[in-house]
């Protein structure tokens, strides 16, 4: 139970959520057009570049064959967990103080997959026919390969996705009631068919809150499978350093770290620019701070076992794989690495820096590049130290790859921007169930009168 | 009922592996490499019969060189003791290939004979086989290559021209072998004859260190050289069960 | 269309209170709208029992043979060996299986929503946009006005802030 | 509010699934026969793009005259392949062989025939027709030849043989001029001058590798560009593993480690020059240990006895005991052979070097012998060896054309300005030439300073035919036929001679009026030497079975007997090498080598070439300094670095590689590189070692000594990268390349899917 919500009556949330969607400044236009322009900037116009050209825009070689675009694709997938994923675990752990921010949470799960789905496109050779992954009947009567990683992937995310749109749909039913009855014209009209006729009828009620245990409890087992298979596109194969055990648990991990840190990220945007100062406050910081701790250092933990097993397996393959990660070419961004996602999170043992805003958004943006240039690395290293030193080469991203990966964060911001003006980005009903219900009051006289 | 019926049958048949064993070849290669002295006229000559384009400096230059069989050069000793040795690396065509697993839309698959084939207008492009080959003898077309004219004269109409996006590597010149066979059949005979079809790196290799043929034949000259006693497989303890076999070099 | 007797309140108990006595008094099915859940309101209105779970289970259950039934259906459709394995692969057709059943059921759960709590329901029925906001708001069919005096009172006895007759389709 | 009932929401809803459904099934159940995926690796067995011809005819890449056969569909070449019937090749082809093609459909052909344009600054031409370009020079020659002043033209041709050859030097005679020269900057002139001195006669003999149980390679890179390389390679792999009981060893003995050096089983360092005095070390254990038993004893070991093991391990570098070991085993097996050339032979004692090999080869008696060293028969068509050019000649020609004797000069596919070291200074002298004709099928360096180029057709295009030296130890020919229609507005080389020499009124001597009759003409005189062996009824039976086969050989082998001429023994000594330049200033021997991939440049201009690893080194696309591991270390030198070449007559930029089998004293860079024309894939690529070569003589050839030019190595701090598809050259112990003892193994039964790959060493 938050402090702060209880001054706040019923009316002051609704009138809160429902200005944050309809009122809106030029503040919002400016941001809109920035990210927008951005986007197609630096997302769509290289792309459409190499996509005329040929993969050969982007920096890959051989043995590079897989890039950065791979790297950003399981950075997205990460960051979408611990959106729903948390949101699930909170919901049927019944905590209150997450309900203030799952809903954007959820929108980040949502957009982060939306993202990814399209770096698939961007990452393969002929996105013009990545359909023949998809297991529809056809007139080559060819099926997709089933036994692929890749395949399990295509499955994983599409359920994924499924998933997450409806969880975060289902838990704003109520609230696109709230705000149709605030509304008025076209978004009058959407809100009613968004809200399906909601009237809060006991029954309802019932109904939703099965619904969305039962959703939560299967979106838990399904978004851990999701990131194993992802991780399993490379533990699967028998690349040196590629090919552990430890694999899926260290991609879970390092995804529900960096999505956690994306959560904070985007709270405290949320926080300063929609007003909402009153129901996103220390307290989820202090949380989401607690949890951030525990997630880095079981991933340094991880890392550090992934080196030892390394060192100790001493066959020249590892070996090799091992000293150019800690040595080679990429090293400083190994080390980079380290300093961001295992020691600066030691700062949040103290509870001062987990309660100040700044220096946990500084953090978390931290966290996330260390986790990113994680992906990168996985990626990078292992692939240019195989098993035939003849081969051996080093892949350096161009500037298209580069150009790319700044623009899928603005593709990012722009989804998450028309969300915040769609979904009212606090659950309003949540909300209110954390503050205390009215009391009952004197009898007042009678002043209904028959229709 | 017929599709259940059917899948009630392929649920008997195909929970084992070796779905080929009966058929008739195993097309295998074994390479001396007490022979072979690294001359590279195996890459010329591939480069030659399969349409593999001259990809240019800048493009060599950030790794993306296309030859399909490669000579590897080792380095052993110092000076004045420096030895060199050449092994040419080509694809394994092994017959439990990594890369035939992972492709989503199985552009990669087995051959009824033992060929690893790559089915280039299947291929999406993901480059997953090239991750998870571990003899990283598959080459991708970054971009779609150019012949300056007249040089186009001289592709093997056999072959095709891979375009951008598309994994390509190493067929053991499928398209001869198809060819041999069907000479086979128009003189009705069952097999291909030991010798009568090689690949064009086999075939020109001056050293005649290369050795082709089918590994069912027991009196073939690939099945000789298997059962040399030099004989060995690069990377055997990945277990990827590879078709080309080298015969150790010989210190004397 | 039918008439009802609708009281708004401004606290849950009463709310409550108010639909128990009109339940006492014989009053046929009775709701209560609020802007959030409300405890009790079983004890109340009698137990409700949701069918969800017997969707979400089947749909489970036709995921996961639909699932390995795609996996290995299409893979004896067209035998396609790679990689030295078996035609019918088991472990990656289970990882295959394992999520086609969540997306079954979680499509299944919806459906099961949809039905049960019989939305969606885009006609005027009875509604009080205030109890999307903070009013606790409890219904009540009455076809005549005796039946509605009657209703009328035992709601400001229970301490109705507003009682009103408003007419919608039944639900 | 809209109003839809729930029950039609849900209605439609199902309807929509049913319907998708429903439109399914029907789908599945009037589908007509399904259409499969048809990749090309599948295609139907009755599909066929045409047929394949296969036209047998001879390789004209490098000197060695292997035999080859070019796969054509609908009039286009597809492939080149060695011709499995011609003894040379035997189905074996070496890199450049097959890039012929490329030579053929190479973008930067000449097209037409082309004169200097106006005042003419070299390359810019103007097209004319071939009436205008043959009358220009017809007339010319008619003129000259009216005057009898016709030993004012002169010929430069490539080294080429048969009756291409023959036609050239009656056409030559017909001018009444002498100077005629065929010039190869590989040539092998002290080899022939050795093989005259000792055995008397200027003719290669046979060198028998596949038979050979033990082969002594002085710097002779036998398998890369010597002579024969692709013979040479045949053989290396019948003696190393087609024997069942034997296989035979191979020692390298170069101071910087050839392709050859790799393959052979032991690799010695000697010092720049000094391979013969070494030959002479093992000749003198050889018979200080009794091992030669012949009657001329007495004036061996008289001649050899300043050439103790010691002595000459303190000359050579070599250790006494290496070069005693090797002189045991040396004698010991039978046959065993001892090859000379390459950079052995291009020093100022090369002759006498040679000639120590074959010493070594007499005294361990290999002469004669299978697996030895066999003499060949007179070739059947003509050879042209004495009209090979040295340096020296050419430098002669040039100081003529100085004093303004030549004026005319045909140039027919060498390209002298670009083999030659300008210490030669031929481009100035081309300049003094008032007429200088080319007939090259490419606008090389030579061709640039041309006044006239007659285009030829390539190689693929034309007729002529070759009698491989060495011979195989009888005698072999082959006839080298067309394969595809001319391309482009080009001619043969042999019809443009028949035709100018028409123009200058030479047809009655003559009278041919192509090549092709020409070839007839020569092939006729074969055929009526009446071998057994070729039992074609009549001469057109003959002449089409010879271009069937695509090759002819005859049993007449050469002699066996061989007696010394004692007097040679008393000759023979190997003086030390004399290097250009100083010691102090110049502290490295430049070791030029012929490129494995561009033999002396001519194959600069093909991009398969090009792209085609270097095979010692890995890198493409241009030109490295090769730098001992150790040397590069004390010079604080890494890969890439750029580094200036000074040689007393020239300077050079390239990029360093640091090579692990060099002499610390030695650096070598390959030659092939660094053209100035040549086409859009050679121009402006490397560079060329030949430019700083001090112009250091054979005395007894006048032979360039390529390999005996000292330099200084200096960093200039700049760097580049070293384009390479080389990763790292080192295995790290993951035994990819795997070796066994050559000793007992026990073969192991093997099942028909996984076989047994366990080997008991």
């Amino acid at each position: 139970m938050t402090t702060e919500t209880f001054k706040l009556g019923y009316n002051d949330i609704h009138d809160d959520v429902v200005r944050s969607i309809v009122k809106t400044g030029p503040k919002y236009y400016i941001a809109l057009a920035t990210a927008g322009s951005i986007t197609l900037l630096c997302f769509f116009f290289p792309w459409f570049y190499q996509l005329y050209y040929g993969i050969g825009a982007a920096g890959m070689n051989h043995p590079g064959v897989w890039g950065t675009y791979l790297a950003s694709f399981i950075f997205w997938i990460g960051l979408s967990h611990s959106g729903t994923l948390l949101s699930c675990v909170l919901h049927l752990t019944n905590s209150s103080w997450r309900k203030a921010m799952y809903r954007s949470a959820e929108a980040m799960t949502l957009f982060s997959l939306v993202v990814a789905a399209t770096y698939v496109m961007v990452h393969v050779g002929r996105p013009w026919f990545v359909h023949w992954a998809a297991p529809y009947p056809n007139q080559m009567e060819l099926w997709p390969n089933f036994r692929s990683p890749l395949m399990f992937d295509v499955m994983a995310i599409a359920t994924y996705i499924t998933g997450s749109t409806i969880f975060i749909y289902m838990g704003s039913i109520p609230d696109f009631a709230a705000v149709r009855d605030r509304t008025s014209g076209w978004r009058n009209t959407m809100y009613t068919l968004l809200s399906l006729g909601w009237r809060g009828t006991d029954k309802e009620w019932h109904r939703l809150h099965w619904a969305y245990t039962f959703l939560a409890v299967l979106i838990i087992p399904l978004a851990v499978s999701v990131h194993s298979i992802v991780s399993w596109d490379f533990a699967m194969s028998i690349v040196p350093s590629l090919h552990q055990t430890i694999f899926a648990p260290y991609f879970v991990v390092g995804a529900i770290y960096s999505g956690t840190a994306g959560i904070v990220t985007v709270m405290f945007v949320l926080r300063k620019t929609m007003g909402f100062e009153q129901y996103i406050t220390k307290v989820h910081f202090d949380n989401l701070g607690k949890l951030l701790l525990v997630l880095s250092l079981i991933w340094t933990y991880i890392n550090g076992v992934e080196l030892f097993t390394a060192w100790y397996s001493g066959t020249s393959e590892e070996y090799e794989a091992l000293g150019y990660k800690l040595f080679g070419y990429y090293a400083w961004l190994y080390w980079e690495m380290i300093l961001f996602c295992a020691v600066a999170p030691l700062l949040m043992f103290s509870t001062r820096f987990r309660t100040s805003f700044v220096p946990m958004l500084i953090l978390s943006i931290a966290i996330n590049i260390g986790m990113f240039t994680e992906r990168f690395l996985i990626i990078a290293t292992s692939l240019s130290r195989q098993y035939l030193p003849d081969a051996w080469g080093v892949y350096v991203p161009s500037l298209v790859e580069i150009s790319i990966m700044v623009g899928s964060f603005a593709l990012f911001t722009t989804l998450f921007l028309v969300f915040v003006k769609i979904f009212p980005s606090v659950s309003m009903y949540e909300v209110k169930e954390t503050m205390a219900t009215p009391k009952m009051e004197p009898l007042a006289p009678a002043s209904g009168s028959p229709a | 009922m017929s599709f259940f019926s059917r899948f009630m049958d392929g649920w008997r048949k195909y929970r084992k592996p070796g779905y080929y064993e009966e058929f008739d070849y195993h097309w295998t290669m074994a390479i001396d490499l007490d022979k072979c002295t690294g001359c590279e006229a195996c890459m010329t000559a591939c480069q030659a019969e399969n349409n593999i384009p001259v990809v240019g400096e800048e493009e060599v230059a950030r790794g993306r060189e296309m030859q399909w069989i490669r000579v590897e050069r080792y380095w052993e000793g110092e000076y004045p003791n420096a030895k060199l040795n050449f092994i040419p690396m080509m694809c394994q065509h092994c017959d439990a290939a990594p890369c035939e697993t992972v492709c989503p839309v199985a552009a990669t698959y087995h051959n009824q004979d033992g060929l690893n084939a790559q089915i280039y207008n299947r291929c999406i492009g993901t480059r997953a086989c090239a991750v998870y080959c571990p003899y990283e003898v598959r080459y991708f077309n970054y971009y779609d290559h150019g012949w300056d004219s007249p040089l186009e004269q001289q592709l093997n109409p056999d072959v095709t021209v891979r375009g951008k996006g598309v994994m390509e590597k190493c067929t053991f010149c499928i398209q001869r072998i198809r060819q041999a066979k069907d000479m086979a059949k128009d003189d009705d005979r069952r097999r291909v004859q030991d010798g009568e079809v090689q690949p064009a790196c086999v075939q020109t290799c001056p050293t005649k260190a290369l050795v082709f043929g089918n590994r069912k034949d027991r009196e073939s000259e690939v099945y000789q050289s298997m059962t040399d006693p030099r004989n060995y497989r690069v990377l055997d303890e990945l277990n990827t069960d590879s078709s080309v076999f080298y015969l150790k070099k010989v210190d004397a | 269309m039918t008439s009802n007797v609708i009281g708004l309140f401004h606290d849950p108990e009463s709310a409550l209170t108010a639909a128990g006595e009109l339940k006492g008094a014989g009053f046929e099915s009775l709701e209560i709208m609020s802007p959030v859940p409300i405890h009790g309101v079983e004890a109340v209105l009698g137990k409700k029992k949701s069918v969800i779970k017997n969707f979400t289970f089947m749909g489970a259950l036709i995921g996961g043979i639909s699932g390995f039934a795609l996996a290995a259906g299409t893979a004896i459709a067209w035998p396609h060996p790679v990689g030295g394995r078996p035609i019918i692969t088991m472990p990656p057709f289970l990882i295959i299986t394992y999520e086609l059943t969540i997306l079954f059921g979680i499509l299944a759960t919806v459906l099961g929503f949809i039905v049960s709590s019989r939305l969606p329901a885009f006609r005027n029925r009875v509604y009080v946009p205030e109890s999307a906001v903070d009013k606790f708001v409890v219904t009540a069919p009455c076809d005549d006005a005796e039946h509605f005096k009657r209703a009328e009172a035992i709601l400001n006895q229970a301490g109705a802030e507003q009682v009103r007759a408003m007419s919608g389709e039944e639900s | 509010m809209p109003n839809i009932d729930r029950r039609e929401f849900l209605k439609l809803v199902g309807a929509g699934g049913v319907s998708v459904g429903g439109g399914f099934m029907l789908r599945e159940a009037n589908k007509d026969q399904p259409e499969y995926l048809i990749p090309h690796v599948l295609a139907p067995e009755d599909f066929s793009s045409g047929l394949d011809t296969f036209y047998n005819s001879v390789c004209s890449m490098c000197p060695a005259g292997c035999g080859i056969s070019v796969r054509t569909r609908e009039g286009r070449a597809k492939k080149i392949e060695g011709n499995p019937a011609h003894p040379v090749s035997q189905g074996g082809l070496c890199t450049l062989g097959q890039a012929g093609l490329q030579a053929l459909y190479n973008p930067d052909r000449l097209t037409a025939p082309m004169r200097r344009a106006g005042a003419g600054d070299a390359g810019s031409f103007e097209e004319i027709t071939w009436e205008q370009g043959l009358k220009q020079v017809g007339d010319r020659l008619d003129l000259l030849r009216a005057a009898r002043r016709g030993n004012r033209v002169a010929l430069l041709t490539q080294g080429v043989r048969g009756h291409l050859a023959q036609l050239l030097e009656s056409f030559m005679r017909q001018l009444g001029s002498s100077r005629l020269l065929h010039y190869d900057f590989d040539h092998p002139h002290t080899l022939y001058a050795a093989n005259q001195q000792f055995f008397g006669e200027s003719r290669l003999p046979y060198y028998d590798l596949a038979n050979t149980r033990l082969l002594l390679s002085f710097g002779a890179d036998y398998l890369n560009n010597w002579i024969s390389p692709v013979h040479h390679s045949l053989g290396f792999g019948e003696s190393r593993q087609s024997r069942p009981d034997v296989r035979a060893r191979f020692v390298q003995i170069e101071p910087r480690m050839s392709i050859s050096g790799a393959a052979a089983d032991e690799w010695i360092p000697a010092k720049p020059g000094t391979e013969g005095i070494l030959a002479l070390g093992m000749a003198h254990h050889i018979v200080a240990e009794g091992n030669y038993s012949g009657a001329d004893r007495g004036a061996w070991t008289t001649a050899l006895a300043d050439y103790t093991p010691d002595a000459v391990a303190e000359q050579t570098g070599v250790p006494a005991t290496t070069i005693t070991r090797l002189a045991d085993s040396f004698a010991d097996t039978a046959p065993s052979l001892a090859i000379g050339g390459g950079a052995a032979g291009n020093h100022s004692n090369g002759v006498d070097t040679l000639v120590a090999v074959n010493a070594l080869n007499y005294l361990a008696a290999n002469i004669g012998q299978e697996g030895g060293l066999v003499f060949n028969p007179e070739p059947a068509g003509p050879a042209s060896q004495q009209h090979q050019a040295s340096y020296s000649a050419m430098v002669e020609l040039a100081e003529a054309a100085r004093q303004g004797e030549i004026d005319v000069l045909i140039i027919n596919g060498t390209n002298p300005v670009f083999t030659l070291p300008p210490t030669a200074e031929f481009a100035e002298a081309l300049a003094q030439i008032p007429l200088v004709v080319s007939l090259s099928s490419f606008l090389d360096e030579t061709t640039a300073l041309a006044d006239v180029i007659l285009p030829s057709h390539t190689y693929l295009e034309s007729w002529g035919d070759d009698f491989p030296e060495p011979g195989m130890g009888f005698s072999v020919g082959a006839v080298s036929q067309p394969v595809v229609s001319p391309l482009y507005n080009t001619r043969g080389t042999g019809d443009i001679i028949l035709d100018l020499a028409r123009r200058m009124g030479a047809s009655s001597v003559i009278p041919w009026q192509s090549m092709e009759e020409f070839l007839k003409y020569g092939w006729r005189r074969i055929y009526q030497r009446g071998d057994a062996q070729t039992l074609a009824q009549d001469f057109d039976a003959f002449w089409t079975s010879v271009l069937k086969a695509g090759a002819w050989g005859e049993t007449t082998s050469g002699t066996t007997a061989f007696s010394l001429n004692p007097d040679v023994i008393a000759s023979i000594g190997v003086a030390p090498p004399e290097f250009s330049g100083s010691e102090e200033d110049y502290p490295f021997i430049l070791h030029p080598y012929l490129s494995a991939n561009f033999h002396d440049g001519r194959g600069a201009n093909l991009p398969w070439m090009q792209e085609l690893p270097d095979p010692m080194t890995s890198v493409v696309y241009g030109s490295w300094v090769e730098v001992n591991p150790v040397t590069a270390e004390q010079m604080e030198l890494s890969e890439g670095d750029l580094v200036d070449i000074q040689s007393p007559h020239g300077q050079l930029r390239v990029p360093v590689f640091i090579y692990p089998a060099i002499m610390p004293n030695v650096i070598a860079i390959p030659i092939g590189q660094g053209h100035g024309e040549y086409g859009r894939y050679a121009k402006d690529r490397g560079v060329n070692p030949i430019e700083i070569l001090s112009p250091q003589l054979e005395p007894i050839t006048g032979n360039l000594a390529s390999s005996a030019t000292r330099v200084s190595l200096t960093a200039t701090g700049g760097r580049v990268k070293l384009v390479k598809t080389s990763g790292v050259s080192r295995d790290l112990g993951r035994d990819i390349v795997q070796h066994t003892g050559a000793g007992v193994e026990v073969s192991s039964a093997v099942d028909n899917s996984i076989p047994i790959t366990e080997v008991t060493t």
